[in-house]
């Protein structure tokens, strides 16, 4: 394992502090916690947003703190959704009286370490709502299993609900759109290499130089499928078309995000992205907006994922506005 | 059944076999998972021993609601609520009532619906519940406890899910290629019951 | 080698074509070139500011065009200098009547190819002035020599020359104000891992699992020191030291850039940035503003550099301005 | 000296031998440098081919000027200016003129010095002029074309590179590091004397 880090049992200690010392103007880490919060919170009578899980995911979710986003984000250790205290003490820093919005990927862990901290501020009188994120469609969604997975298209309903709820949204209205937002984001990810947690010293999978997995979640699991690795055009087509299977985007306008696991140059998230227009030209989609980078990476995995989100007027207004969160940029 | 010094000796065995098998834990989790549930443990268990060790306890029932608590809040992930909620709920059965063989059988059978109450697996979908079922199974069906049954029960539980396909937890993404590895949570629960067998098996001795 | 590209030698084409379409609103391609421009160019009145060189740096350098900093920027094959005829083609596309400036980093193929343009296009009765940044301190800085390349100090270059020409400075005043920057500005970087340029289709060096090298460059050469792998504090530290010893920051406020290479996770860049936020504390320098992220990149080699800028009143003006290039928030 | 025959012939055979060597001209840039000579001359050169087999020319002087004009736009790097000014100042020199060996040699000497003036390196730097300097010295010395000398002159040179502390170009970041390895542009521009050499000997066939 090759990392610059100090210690792998601290990393997220480390982590923290070194993001605090980055944005002394905008963040704080709330005071012996693993909670970053803007550094003006609670910010009275607005809906107050909180997403997090595992690190390992930078920028997520810290990235994302900031007006018209999220008021905190809250790290568990690497690739561990954070515990139940921990959720709670971001619920009470962020907590402006209109009521607190968490938002959730779709993991056991998550949503369960979410739930029990919800019914804690609930028994201290917050009111609190969820949405719980599952745009992964690499996963069959079925109500008999864990169902689909969130992934990247979690940063749309951070963008979107965090801005409703800047602009004065109430905590209902919020939810609302947020969840319209998961029901109109779709993703699937793929993967060239795997990645190592920090403790655990050594890569979570192997591959063979000329294989890729396809349906890769951000953990570091293995994917669904493990083939040849094909050209960027033909990975960009496999996964674009899993995601157009799903929902039918046709005549639609849609926001495009191309993201990068965590290895993996700019340069190639570019040439999926040229592919991925010119599929989308083709079935008339038209795009609003794409936005091509790091977004929710599986610490040093090399791979990508795409996700396409359906938008109405209500929801380009929302992800158009400017935010002013350090790793999303309008 | 179980005095307040079994109960502490009980956890500090298991956080033994924890951070004795924590790399064996995590290449389970890392074959069909994320490579955590080791890590995760140990770190629970280290500093459930801390805890507990610098505590003085007048009951087992108190010490499990430590150890509820103190894995709630260091575990994290799927593991930490679920082994959180069964020790709580284990704790609660406990409380105030004389530790016989029927009233821990209640506990582990409340740990077992906390357990599937907040994870929402049956049996049979490879996660910690297809050994905590045959377990309180086995509890439930004999007047005593043995050690060496309860090792065996849960013992070839654990190995049992190497053939099962998952439905729940992040195994359950894999599909078909879940089948062939131990689920790592039910290897953990193994661990734990062995603990308990050998614990109980040394007081008998 | 494991890519996601269509075709190695292709790569920089469809990269420029993906980069065009994920921004159609801001940039452009100049037809038939490798240039990126903003969409808006040429801006009448302003000095138009040109960077640029081989590609494999993403986000550098197309991803710090746009009002507030560069015009434009050239690409070049993988790691290999843009040719005179495309940067003199982007000379012609920016030239908005009051000069151009181009911000070259100190490499011989760089400074040579730009200085022909410079050439042609003077032949052309266009005014050009010129910055050859040299940051890095790994390199001695003798006259006999190549001298120090220039790295990911560059991207201050960019900014603060680019807030200057944006508010109305002349070619001369920003002239005056990128030289500043380049006398003020040190980086040192180091790498765990090479890179592997598409079209030669294999690393360029190897590194045992113990090793990294210290004093690497942008363009995956091996760098000036071999040694075995250390922590991430003692790591800040030599890169750090290297630094401080080359100018004197005692007393001055500076702005700090933990840039990683590439496939470096941003939870390692942050682990950094904390040990040198500490350094720099217990020497009394006081950081002014922090930039952690991916900046100036050698594909996905891993590993990270250390870029410190003393401020004075003027620098830190010009730094804190808002900018609208994608890769670069302030 | 030269044909306009022989010169399209010269930037032909070249061309083969930077494809053939490609790698190896890599894999030298890629020790001491950034690893892109062979790729920045396999592409300069099938552009000149291209270039050349398209058109139609009248002098050894207006095929140089193409081949210079070429490698300018299509190569960058270090190696596009020197390569591309090199050969503008062959060009120059052979322009109106007799191909005569003292025209050539002129020419070659121009073309050194439109290195040295682009690249400002002296021999003895580890880089290209390592060769160009030697066979200048060659041309200068003897009174007709050699084809066997110059080979071995070059060949010679280049592979002296290899003894050489780098101090101009890239190598030159790599300080005592660079000694032990051949300099890429040495030894491309072996090729290309080399390929002079075979075009001439051919010819005198
Ligand atoms: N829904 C569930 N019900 C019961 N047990 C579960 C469930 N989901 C996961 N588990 C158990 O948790 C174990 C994984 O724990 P761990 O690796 O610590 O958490 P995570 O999956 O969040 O990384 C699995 O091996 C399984 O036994
Ligand atoms: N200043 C210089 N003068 C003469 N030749 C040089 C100089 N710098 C580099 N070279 C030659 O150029 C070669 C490298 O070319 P290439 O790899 O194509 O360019 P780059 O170094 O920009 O990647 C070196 O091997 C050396 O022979
Ligand atoms: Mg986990
Ligand atoms: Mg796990
Ligand atoms: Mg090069
Ligand atoms: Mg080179």
């Amino acid at each position: 394992m090759k990392k610059i880090i100090n210690d792998p049992n601290k990393v997220v200690m480390d982590m923290l502090k070194g993001i605090e010392l980055a944005s002394p103007d905008r963040l704080k880490v709330v005071p012996d916690t693993t909670v970053i919060a803007r550094k003006d919170a609670p910010v009275a009578n607005k809906v107050a947003l909180i997403s997090g899980g595992g690190s390992g995911h930078e920028p997520a979710h810290a990235g994302y703190v900031g007006p018209g986003m999220l008021d905190a984000a809250v790290a568990g250790e690497v690739f561990t959704s954070p515990t139940p205290d921990q959720i709670l003490e971001a619920i009470k820093a962020v907590h402006g009286g209109s009521g607190v919005f968490l938002i959730i990927k779709n993991y056991t862990g998550d949503v369960m370490n979410f739930e029990m901290a919800a019914e804690l501020a609930e028994a201290e009188g917050i009111e609190v709502e969820k949405v719980v994120v599952n745009d992964d469609v690499a996963v069959e969604n079925s109500s008999f299993t864990t169902g689909r997975r969130g992934i990247a298209g979690t940063i749309f309903v951070h963008k979107i609900a965090g801005t409703k709820a800047e602009s004065g949204g109430s905590l209902a209205e919020v939810k609302a759109v947020a969840e319209k937002v998961n029901m109109n984001v779709r993703s699937m990810g793929m993967a060239l290499s795997p990645c190592t947690v920090p403790a655990a010293g050594k890569p979570s999978f192997v591959l063979n130089e000329n294989e890729m997995e396809i349906g890769i979640g951000i953990h570091g699991e293995p994917g669904i499928e493990r083939k040849n690795i094909t050209t960027a055009d033909e990975i960009a087509t496999e996964l674009t078309k899993r995601i157009l299977d799903d929902i039918d985007y046709t005549g639609s306008e849609v926001a495009v995000m191309v993201n990068g696991l965590g290895a993996t140059p700019e340069m190639e998230l570019y040439i999926v992205n040229a592919k991925v227009h010119s599929i989308l030209a083709d079935k008339g989609i038209k795009v609003y907006k794409t936005f091509v980078g790091e977004y929710m990476t599986s610490l040093e995995m090399a791979g990508c994922s795409i996700s396409i989100l359906k938008l109405d007027d209500e929801l380009k207004d929302l992800l158009n506005a400017k935010s002013q969160a350090s790793a999303f940029r309008v | 059944m179980l005095t307040t010094e079994q109960t502490i000796m009980w956890m500090e065995k298991m956080s033994i076999k924890v951070q004795e098998n924590k790399e064996y834990l995590t290449s389970l989790d890392q074959a069909i998972g994320d490579g955590d549930h080791g890590i995760n443990l140990s770190r629970g268990f280290s500093e459930v021993v801390s805890k507990i060790s610098a505590t003085n306890y007048n009951s087992s029932s108190d010490v499990l609601k430590d150890v509820a608590m103190t894995l709630m809040s260091k575990v994290g992930g799927a593991s930490g609520p679920l082994y959180g909620t069964a020790f709580l709920k284990l704790s609660m059965a406990l409380n105030e009532k004389e530790s016989t063989f029927e009233t821990f059988t209640t506990g582990v059978d409340e740990a077992l619906n906390g357990i599937i109450m907040r994870g929402k697996a049956q049996p049979g979908e490879k996660t910690m519940v297809d050994v905590w079922s045959p377990v309180v199974k086995l509890f439930k069906e004999t007047n005593e406890f043995n050690s060496d049954k309860l090792k065996d029960v849960a013992r070839e539980a654990a190995e049992a899910t190497k053939d099962v396909k998952a439905t729940k937890g992040r195994a359950s993404y894999l599909g078909d290629r879940s089948i062939g590895h131990i689920d790592s949570g039910s290897m953990s629960s193994y661990y734990l019951f062995e603990a308990l067998a050998e614990v109980l098996s040394e007081g008998a001795k």
